[in-house]
């Protein structure tokens, strides 16, 4: 009994709440009409597109430099990448590797500066990562209308320049990982092999990361800045490294999601992306300084079997679509939770 | 003991707070209400009156407007007491007549002519099947968390 | 002597930092806007009288030590739903506002209390966490305007119902309140027009400020802002504190959204207050004010020289760069760069007035490196 | 001055922490107008009985005290702070607690400002008052003319010097019409000479006013020039209670440590002998804050046990933090006759130091992650062990198994309880994490050791076995150790040489069979009398 009340004071009620929300929306789906092999279908293909995004926030969360808020960077990068494969007319997985191969010196730059910054302003890190996100967001959007990109595909047809704000991939690698392999069953179902192995290959190297020499002094540098520094590790180099690496996985997170989704969705499309992200790892069970792979996969699967059943379900009970604040109040709520409890004593 | 007394005046001025909260509240919900008339210059069905052959119509202070047979028009008003002039043309007669609204009726019609005519009642609620209806319908815009001021400037000021 | 002089150059420098690259940026961007200055002045008087009162709500929160008050949303939802409130009782002109007003407190003093406690469970994080919560209010305030009213809470005003008989319709007309406080008594003063009215009550409201510094929780709230363990050792209620500073914001924020949308003229239900929070905070850190220091200037340096930006901007990048929207991404870049700018910039000096104030313990030891050696 | 009513009187107050006896049987009366100097070193139970004293919350949640306060004759039991400011005790204390944007005046009646009232009281009650600034100007020159020092009213505790800061506070206290108890711990501490001149001369000036003076103290001159009479504390019992007058420094000092020397120590000394220098530190300064260290050189031999001692605040922890690189330092410090970049903390652990912090929740220990890390992160980052090559080397992960190997052999050999060695080591006592710190420190196989209040906080069996392993490492590994303790008696047990640091400064070397009051007076900051400092001198040449 004791036992049970530790795990739930462990987990919090919120996410008990969820858990069983789901559970029960699950059940409910035949009922009310839903198909469950094409819900299922539906949530794991959702899950396979996001769950990079939120892999990504796991270094900079280990590494004591709290949520990360300006994964737009990383997301950024991620555009600059396809949009140039795109450019470069390269299709198929040439095209889908090309674009992360493209991407990598952006996030690893920008990663970079933004590690430095984030080093400068210790403390406050989220709100300053939020508005740095945002104003390079704006930046971008100036650059997209500005850039010299002229692939037919991706600019305005009108005006023979700027890129239109959704860019189809559907002739270049449009369900290039989520056709790999894949098993259909029936009319409904289908299982993106070749999706989910890249997900699981990416945690993976996460995992395998994280037990690194490297993996090992950035957990402890999260873990007690001054316990790291006095065995020898620069804080400020793998607090640095930690972006860096979060703001590269953004990247190849966004071109996994581009890839399934079909388009790329430029301007001020990454904004909206990083709240669900951050919102689904705390649904995992992560805090705001510990995070590990399970907190990612399962809260993605939960946030997104959440964000794809509720419409489903709800609109078929109520006759009406709830989903949009739903999805508000829970992903708004569960940060809000996160940033409100009361850090364990750690000093 | 003076604390037993300043507490209990903190009690009376509190209440009396609430209580001017609750009046102002209402004082407002009365002067503020607007209300929309409809000034109708039109002959009876029965025949029992006849439409004005040209008068202006004044309500309150506002400004005067001509009539003509069949002719309607509306103002917009706020509050209930209200006070109606009519100045025939042709005699040069004026009529000066107050009235109350009733609080629940955003839209009423005034006859003119049944009030010359002397007949009661010479003003009713107008029921107009959601006329006003003209804005777009839409839904929630997706991506609340969208953030950008695309709307926030849009509307053009009118000095 | 100099070297005092370039010393106080300096600090003057990154103090004013953000004022100044704001004031070249606009100057730079007015003649390519090729707008009229008269144009651009009256523009700015109108949203001087249609901000300002927003902005003032920032005031208090960063004298009781809570950073920008992000959470101000929370206060424009609850004057949104005094309006929706006066126009469907159709009460109109200046007692409409007056009316939703007061609809509006008893709602933005709950949630402002919601607010200041959940600012409490987060102690250093306000920012953030007032960010995220007008979120997640935004949220419940969708859920109650779009699915209880009309349903659960009668409205007799059909018009302002969606088609399919509850929920609050995505744009709602304020023509019964449109401007009625500006027109009270508009001056005509040479080719401009002001609002006596609207500027007399943020007039007002500044003397209201300027009177509650003086009063003994003006008082409190500046201690607690300064240092917490202090202010609680010495007896002042802490947490009590903190909770009617955000309380107080938030009503003023209420009132402040009532008189920006009666200028605007309609209300955009769902998204009038997503940017409230912002375009303040924005505009208050333009005007020279940190996380932790403000003043009411601030607040009028602030709202002119954004809103002049945000007036020529758009033009200046429709002449330049042939395209409207660069202008509008470039105001919306400049505005949250400002934002992050300045906190940057706060977090950057904290961290090194906290180094300095360390060095200054340090007292004679560095001077003695060199001098006699131990005494062993 | 002083009548027959003793004002304050406390009698046989006892306490214990978790078992830990700090105060026992603790009896004395202060009386009106009277200066109590209140002297004992570091952990003798000053603070914890001035705690007491003020209603501390903290006593409260540790099962409260033993014993009877009472202020004219009627017992106290002060639930909180507030409840003693309202009987008249004030209290100064050793951090400074003023809002630095208020200007004096305004920190001198914090929550006590005069005010009138406002229309909107009725409403929103006393809170919505205008503040009366020039009644509070006038009450706070009061307060500071009492104190007959120069203070400007409207200046910002932000722009005052640290002695103004002080005499602020004080001015706060006595601002207050109740006050009639006065507890200064440590006022002087922050003070250059001069300014505490004045504050003795206006600690004189409210006492022939007739407040109640405690001042708690550890410059043992300022001690005898003010006091009436003075009381010491000495592992928590008041072992002397006399008025000052004839009383000399030497006997306080003498009194203060005056324990007995276990008679080992001399023949411990006799067999030991060490090799050649290993360590020498020259003109050491480290800025670290509250322990700044300003001009340190000693040398260590090779196998020796050195101890550092020293009252709190005088710099003996910022030695070895400065040596490791932790806080800003210069000066030189060489290993093995090579010099070790300071400043950097992977410099001095791969030259083959390691260092047990003194503060171990904060830097000693990764609180939220398992014991095989908290052991083993050191060595693996500095030297490289416990990480394994994977696909021929291309890169390496944690070797799992061999932390927990190492960890075992730890935890057998320290006796550490826990339950295994994946617990979390905030789960541990504080002994036990003392020992996983030590571990951590051993795991690097160091050829010397700093070692910083081993013992702090943690029960007397723990303390004991902590002192027994280092002295074992030292025997069996000749590991050469550099201890630094506030406990005198701890540092005599153990050490070859002690060395005692004053303001920043090494006062003396001692043997740790040197007299006891020649140890009391080098740490109250006075000259040793010429015929000890020999003893310290040879003591140094056969180093």
């Amino acid at each position: 009994m004791r036992n049970m009340k530790e795990f739930i004071q462990e987990f919090g009620w919120p996410r008990i709440i969820i858990f069983f929300f789901l559970i029960s929306l699950f059940v409910l789906a035949p009922f009310v009409g839903v198909r469950l092999d094409a819900s299922i279908s539906d949530v794991l293909n959702r899950f396979g597109q996001y769950a990079i995004l939120v892999l990504a926030l796991v270094p900079m969360i280990q590494a004591g430099c709290g949520l990360n808020f300006g994964l737009a960077l990383g997301i950024i990068a991620g555009l600059l990448g396809s949009t140039l494969s795109l450019q470069f007319e390269l299709k198929g997985f040439m095209g889908f590797f090309g674009a992360i191969a493209f991407a990598t010196p952006f996030a690893l730059l920008l990663g970079y500066g933004y590690g430095k910054l984030l080093n400068k302003v210790k403390g406050e890190e989220m709100t300053i990562a939020m508005y740095v996100g945002f104003s390079f967001v704006m930046l971008m959007c100036i650059m997209w209308l500005v850039l010299p990109f002229n692939s037919p595909t991706m600019v305005w047809g009108f005006a023979g320049k700027g890129l239109r704000t959704t860019i189809s991939v559907e002739y270049y690698w449009i369900k290039i990982l989520n056709n790999f392999l894949a098993i259909r069953i029936g009319r409904f179902f289908v299982f993106p092999t070749g999706l989910l192995l890249f997900v699981g290959f990416c945690a993976f190297c996460m995992w395998l990361f994280l037990r690194s020499k490297t993996g090992t002094a950035m957990t402890a540098v999260g873990s007690n800045p001054d316990f790291a520094r006095a065995s020898g590790v620069s804080s400020d180099k793998m607090r640095t490294i930690s972006v860096v690496i979060s703001t590269y996985l953004g990247a190849v997170g966004i071109i996994v999601y581009q890839q399934s989704f079909g388009f790329i969705q430029l301007y001020t499309a990454p904004s909206p992306m990083v709240f669900p992200a951050v919102a689904a790892i705390l649904i995992g069970g992560a805090s705001i300084n510990k995070a590990s792979m399970v907190n990612v996969l399962v809260g993605t699967f939960l946030f997104q079997g959440l964000l794809t059943m509720t419409p489903s379900v709800i609109n078929s009970i109520l006759q009406t679509d709830m989903s949009e604040v739903i999805r508000m109040i829970v992903s708004n709520g569960m940060i809000l939770y996160a940033l409100t409890r009361k850090m364990k004593v750690s000093k | 003991m003076k604390a037993a007394g300043s507490r209990k005046r903190t009690i009376v001025v509190r209440s009396c707070l609430g209580a001017f909260y609750v009046a102002i509240l209402v004082i407002m919900l009365l002067t503020g209400k607007r209300h929309t008339i409809l000034i109708d210059n039109k002959a009876a069905e029965d025949a029992s009156y006849e439409a004005v052959d040209g008068m202006s119509v004044q309500i309150d202070s506002l400004k005067s407007s001509e009539f003509y047979p069949g002719d309607r028009d509306k103002v917009v008003v706020s509050g209930q007491r209200h006070k109606v002039k009519v100045e025939i043309f042709n005699s040069g007669k004026v009529e000066e007549r107050s009235f109350v609204l009733p609080l629940g009726q955003d839209m009423l019609i005034l006859s003119v002519p049944k009030m010359l005519a002397g007949k009661e009642p010479w003003f009713g609620p107008f029921t107009l099947q959601q006329e006003q209806r003209t804005s777009t319908e839409t839904t929630v815009e997706g991506g609340e968390m969208s953030f950008g001021g695309e709307v926030v400037d849009t509307a053009p000021v009118k000095p | 002597m100099s070297a005092t002089k370039k010393k106080s150059l300096s600090t003057f420098l990154s103090e004013y930092a953000v004022v100044i690259i704001f004031v070249l940026f606009t100057l730079a961007a007015i003649a390519p806007s090729r707008l009229s200055i008269v144009y651009i002045v009256q523009e700015v008087i109108t949203r001087l009288g249609r901000n300002s009162f927003l902005v003032i709500a920032l005031l208090l929160p960063i004298y009781a030590g809570m950073g920008l008050n992000f959470g101000m949303t929370l206060g424009a939802m609850a004057g949104q739903i005094g309006l929706i409130f006066a126009v469907n009782f159709g009460v109109g002109d200046w007692q409409g506002l007056v009316f939703a007003s007061l609809v509006g407190l008893p709602i933005s003093i709950l949630l402002g209390w919601v607010c200041g406690s959940v600012m409490n469970r987060a102690k250093g994080r306000e920012m953030v966490t007032g960010y995220i919560l007008a979120f997640f209010i935004s949220g419940i305030y969708q859920f109650f305007v779009l699915y209880i009213m009309g349903s659960v809470i009668p409205i007799r005003n059909s018009a302002i119902l969606l088609s399919r008989g509850y929920g609050i319709r995505n744009t709602l007309n304020l023509e019964s309140v449109r401007q009625s406080l500006d027109t009270i008594f508009l001056l005509k003063a040479g080719p401009f027009s002001i609002p006596v009215v609207t500027f007399a009550i943020i007039a007002l409201l500044c003397i209201f400020i300027v009177w509650f510094k003086r009063t003994k929780l003006g008082q409190d709230m500046r201690a607690v802002g300064q240092d917490m363990a202090v202010a609680e050792a010495a007896g002042i209620p802490v947490e009590k504190t903190r909770i009617i500073a955000i309380i107080m914001s938030t009503v003023l924020a209420c009132v402040g959204q009532i008189i920006f949308l009666q200028n605007m003229g309609n209300l955009m239900t769902y998204s009038s207050h997503d940017q409230t929070g912002f375009f303040a905070v924005a505009a208050i850190l333009v005007g020279g004010a940190s996380v932790t220091r403000v003043s009411i200037a601030n607040v009028f340096i602030g709202v002119i020289l954004l809103h002049a930006m945000f007036i020529v901007s758009p033009l200046a990048g429709q002449n330049l760069f042939g395209s409207a929207m660069v202008g509008e991404y470039f105001r919306q870049f400049i505005g949250y760069g400002v934002i992050a700018l300045s906190l940057v910039l706060y977090a950057w000096k904290a961290k090194k007035a906290a180094s300095n104030a360390r060095s200054s313990l340090r007292g004679q030891a560095t001077g003695n490196g060199n001098g006699n050696g131990g005494q062993a | 001055m002083a009548n027959d009513e003793p004002l304050l009187s406390i009698k046989n107050v006892s306490k214990e922490f978790y078992g830990n006896v700090v105060l026992q049987n603790v009896s004395f009366d202060l009386r009106a107008g009277e200066i109590l100097g209140l002297v004992g070193e570091n952990g003798a139970g000053k603070t914890t009985l001035m705690r007491i004293l003020f209603g501390m919350p903290v006593i409260a949640e540790t099962g409260g005290f033993k014993g009877s306060i009472s202020i004219e004759g009627k017992e106290i039991g002060f639930s909180s702070p507030f409840d003693a400011l309202d009987a008249g005790i004030g209290m100064v204390h050793q951090e400074f607690s003023l809002i630095p944007g208020f200007t004096t005046t305004e920190n001198i009646v914090l929550n006590r400002e005069s005010m009138h009232p406002s229309l909107l009281n009725e409403v929103f009650g006393e809170r919505m008052s205008i503040l009366d600034r020039p009644i509070m100007k006038k009450r706070a020159e009061k307060a500071i003319s009492k104190l007959g020092v120069k203070l400007d009213p409207d200046m910002l505790v932000s722009e005052m010097p640290v002695g103004h800061k002080q005499f602020t506070e004080i001015a706060r206290e006595v601002s207050r019409e109740k006050t009639r108890i006065l507890v200064l711990d440590e006022p002087t501490a922050v003070l250059t000479e001069s300014e505490a001149e004045v504050l003795l001369a206006s600690l004189k000036r409210l006492s022939s006013d007739g407040v109640a003076i405690i001042f708690i103290s550890h410059r043992l001159q300022e001690v005898v020039e003010i006091a009436d009479r003075i009381v010491v504390l000495r592992d928590g019992l008041a072992i002397k209670d006399i008025p000052a007058k004839g009383v000399t420094i030497k006997d306080i000092a003498s009194w203060m440590v005056g324990r007995s020397v276990s008679s080992d120590v001399a023949s411990r000394l006799k067999d030991r002998c060490f090799g050649e220098e290993i360590l020498s530190v020259e003109q050491l300064w480290v800025d670290m804050p509250g322990e700044t260290v300003r001009d340190v050189s000693f040398s260590v031999c090779s196998g020796e046990i050195l101890g550092i001692g020293g009252l709190a605040g005088q710099g003996k922890l910022g030695i070895p933090n400065g040596i490791m690189g932790l806080y800003p330092a210069g000066g030189s410090v060489r290993l093995h006759g090579k010099d070790i970049v300071l400043n950097q903390p992977a410099g001095a652990l791969k030259a083959g130091m390691a260092f047990v912090s003194e503060d171990r929740r904060g830097v000693g220990l990764l609180l939220d992650e398992s014991l095989d890390w908290n052991i083993a992160f050191t060595a693996m980052q500095v030297h490289g062990q416990y990480l394994k090559p994977v696909l021929g080397g291309l890169f390496s992960q944690r070797d799992e198994k061999g932390m927990a190997i190492l960890c075992k052999e730890y935890i057998e050999l320290l006796d550490i309880k826990c339950t295994s060695h994946k617990q979390k080591a905030k789960e541990l006592s504080g002994g036990n994490q003392q020992k996983i710190c030590l571990a951590k420190a051993f795991a690097m196989k160091p050829d010397i050791l700093f070692v910083s209040e081993p013992t702090r906080g943690i029960d007397v069996g723990a303390k004991k076995l902590v002192l027994d392993t280092l002295r074992k490492y030292n025997r069996e590994y000749g590991t050469t150790i550099v201890m630094v303790s506030s406990e005198l008696e701890e540092l005599r047990s153990i050490c070859d040489r002690v060395a005692i640091i004053d303001e920043g400064r090494i006062a003396g070397i001692l043997p740790p069979n040197a007299d006891l009051a020649d140890f009391g007076i080098l740490m109250a900051g006075l000259e040793l009398s010429p015929e000890a400092a020999p003893a310290a001198a040879v003591e140094t040449n056969n180093a």
